[in-house]
């Protein structure tokens, strides 16, 4: 491969987003815009000829690398990307908490359940059952996450309030506060009525 | 390895700079003002003149306006109390003399080495991000094409298995709470005139709160001094039955 | 190119992240671990001897497509990748302490630091390059750290033993106890032991 085609390569492979020929031409100052379109040509020719699994496509006003067609379904059924659609246990006890307590921070989260929360976090938003709603205004300024219609579609809810309300549960699964009232001491002392 | 410690340390500003107040996190901590300054004395950290680093952590400190951070006060007072001990005489001979500048040291060579690894890290990373990974990832796959399957009841389950994992909330304002024994005793009279006898249990009312629990049990101990009431508990460990006492009338 | 390494090309370009050998092997049910090995090597014989722009790079106990090192300069200048900001001093010497004693908790970082961490602690959770491992058995079962995935990423590790080990450092790396009264002298006065 000639020098502006690997030039080409390496930033079609690392860009975010799709990249105009502009663009391409511009990582070499002294190529011209018909200089990168003939190294992306040259490009695409030997992903072509050596049956790489990968291709250059045209695509939103720029060019991209894209794995071809014909691997999808081995991918799919690999799950490289795509999780398995069972909800695991971490799942569920991580979006039982933000469904109580949103808008929560990764932060408490972890600080309930003991375990860190990072893989769950983007699973759960992956699957597009929580979402970001907001930025806490402490330390590092955390994202806040809350539950989406979604979530409460999957559990066929109407809202928010559908959900089994403190008194229903064993223990009332509050925001953390201070306990003042006659009524927070009793839950906190009195185990249950007997 | 001192070139590490020159390199994460900013320049000391001259003397007599009044006002002057120099980023926070110039020096990532007290150790390493301490190790930049034990450099600029050229001296090893083995035999630190705590005398004399004591007085140029203060007049650094000072200098940079690092006296109101907390840790950096704390490293202060560490020093000065090192610096007294080293000038109390030592009685006896040498043998079970403690170097009290041990467990500084000791800190300071741990400090040193974590700051070398760090420098290590930092090196890892940049050769690490000259390489790039693919940029362009796929937007996730749409969810309604992986019907999720979970119920009302599996969520339930969870919030229990997490309500039990929650550690008691410790947060707990006291307040000043008159127990209320007239209402209990009046509750507990009314109850009697009904039954015979009541439960502990019963006499405590729905959904007793502690204050109630408190003012329930001194009703009944006074009951039972005024000889209204029998508190008998028929075996050990039983129930406690509170009983009419027969030969009074209940009001 | 054989069938398998297309296959293996196409799932390390769709992953972007490590992936592990075994799961390169269950691309293919008829094929071994050792078959995915094999393959992995000439996809890697293709990219060296054709100069793409990219290499196959072992990392974090799997392997990933990335630009070759000599492209970074160019890369930079077009500024097509998504930037992550640098890590602070701080947050530096706070990695590697969480990465030499994990599980640690925060008290014995800050012990060894001379500072506090919550701010450093919750930044570097928050780009996913430590996790909270569990609670210490101690007062207040105060949370543990250790170091992610990413954290191996990032640094461009295997695994955690790449890390220098003790006799590499200036310093002996010495597991945390008491010094004898008596060693003081000794220890303070020669920097390695081992």
């Amino acid at each position: 491969m000639n020098p502006l085609s690997q030039l080409i390569e390496a930033a079609l492979f690392a860009a975010a987003r799709p990249v105009t020929v502009e663009e391409l031409a511009s990582l070499d100052p002294d190529a011209s815009v018909a200089d990168a379109r003939a190294a992306l040509d040259q490009l695409r020719e030997t992903y072509d000829f050596n049956q790489h699994a990968v291709e250059i496509v045209e695509l939103a006003g720029g060019y991209q690398i894209l794995t071809r067609p014909q691997f999808a379904a081995a991918l799919e059924r690999a799950q490289l990307h795509i999780r398995t659609p069972k909800l695991t246990a971490a799942a569920l006890e991580t979006m039982s908490v933000i469904a109580y307590r949103q808008p929560v921070g990764r932060a408490e989260i972890e600080e309930i359940r003991g375990v860190s929360a990072g893989g769950v976090l983007r699973t759960l938003q992956e699957r597009g059952l929580i979402e970001v709603v907001g930025r806490s205004e402490g330390m590092g300024r955390p994202l806040l996450y809350g539950t989406t219609m979604h979530f409460l579609e999957m559990l066929g809810l109407t809202d928010l309030t559908d959900l089994p309300q403190a008194e229903e549960l064993t223990i009332a699964l509050q925001p953390p506060k201070l306990l003042e009232s006659d009524d927070d001491d009793a839950e906190a002392s009195v185990p249950a009525e007997s | 390895m001192t070139d590490t410690i020159q390199a994460a340390a900013p320049a000391v500003p001259g003397e007599g700079g009044g006002g002057f107040v120099v980023r926070l996190d110039g020096f990532s901590g007290p150790l390493d003002l301490l190790l930049h300054l034990l450099r600029e004395q050229q001296l090893e950290i083995a035999d630190i003149a705590i005398a004399t680093i004591a007085d140029q952590f203060l007049k650094t400190i000072d200098t940079l306006g690092l006296n109101e951070a907390a840790d950096y006060l704390e490293m202060a007072s560490r020093l000065l109390r090192l610096k007294i001990q080293m000038l109390l005489p030592r009685h006896g001979d040498e043998e079970g003399w403690e170097d009290p500048r041990a467990e500084l040291v000791r800190r300071l060579l741990e400090y040193q080495q974590v700051k070398e690894i760090a420098v290590w890290m930092e090196q890892g990373i940049e050769r690490r991000a000259a390489r790039f990974g693919r940029g362009y990832l796929p937007p996730a796959p749409e969810v309604p094409q992986l019907p999720v399957t979970f119920e009302m009841l599996e969520l339930l389950q969870a919030v229990e298995r997490v309500i039990g994992g929650i550690i008691t909330p410790v947060l707990h304002r006291v307040v000043p709470r008159p127990l209320n024994v007239e209402a209990a005793t009046a509750r507990i009279e009314a109850l009697l005139r009904d039954r015979p006898r009541i439960s502990w249990l019963d006499s405590l009312g729905a959904n007793p709160t502690l204050t109630d629990v408190l003012s329930t049990l001194l009703a009944l101990l006074e009951m039972a001094r005024r000889g209204v009431v029998r508190i008998v508990q028929p075996a050990p460990f039983a129930p406690i039955v509170i009983a009419r006492e027969s030969t009074q009338p209940t009001h």
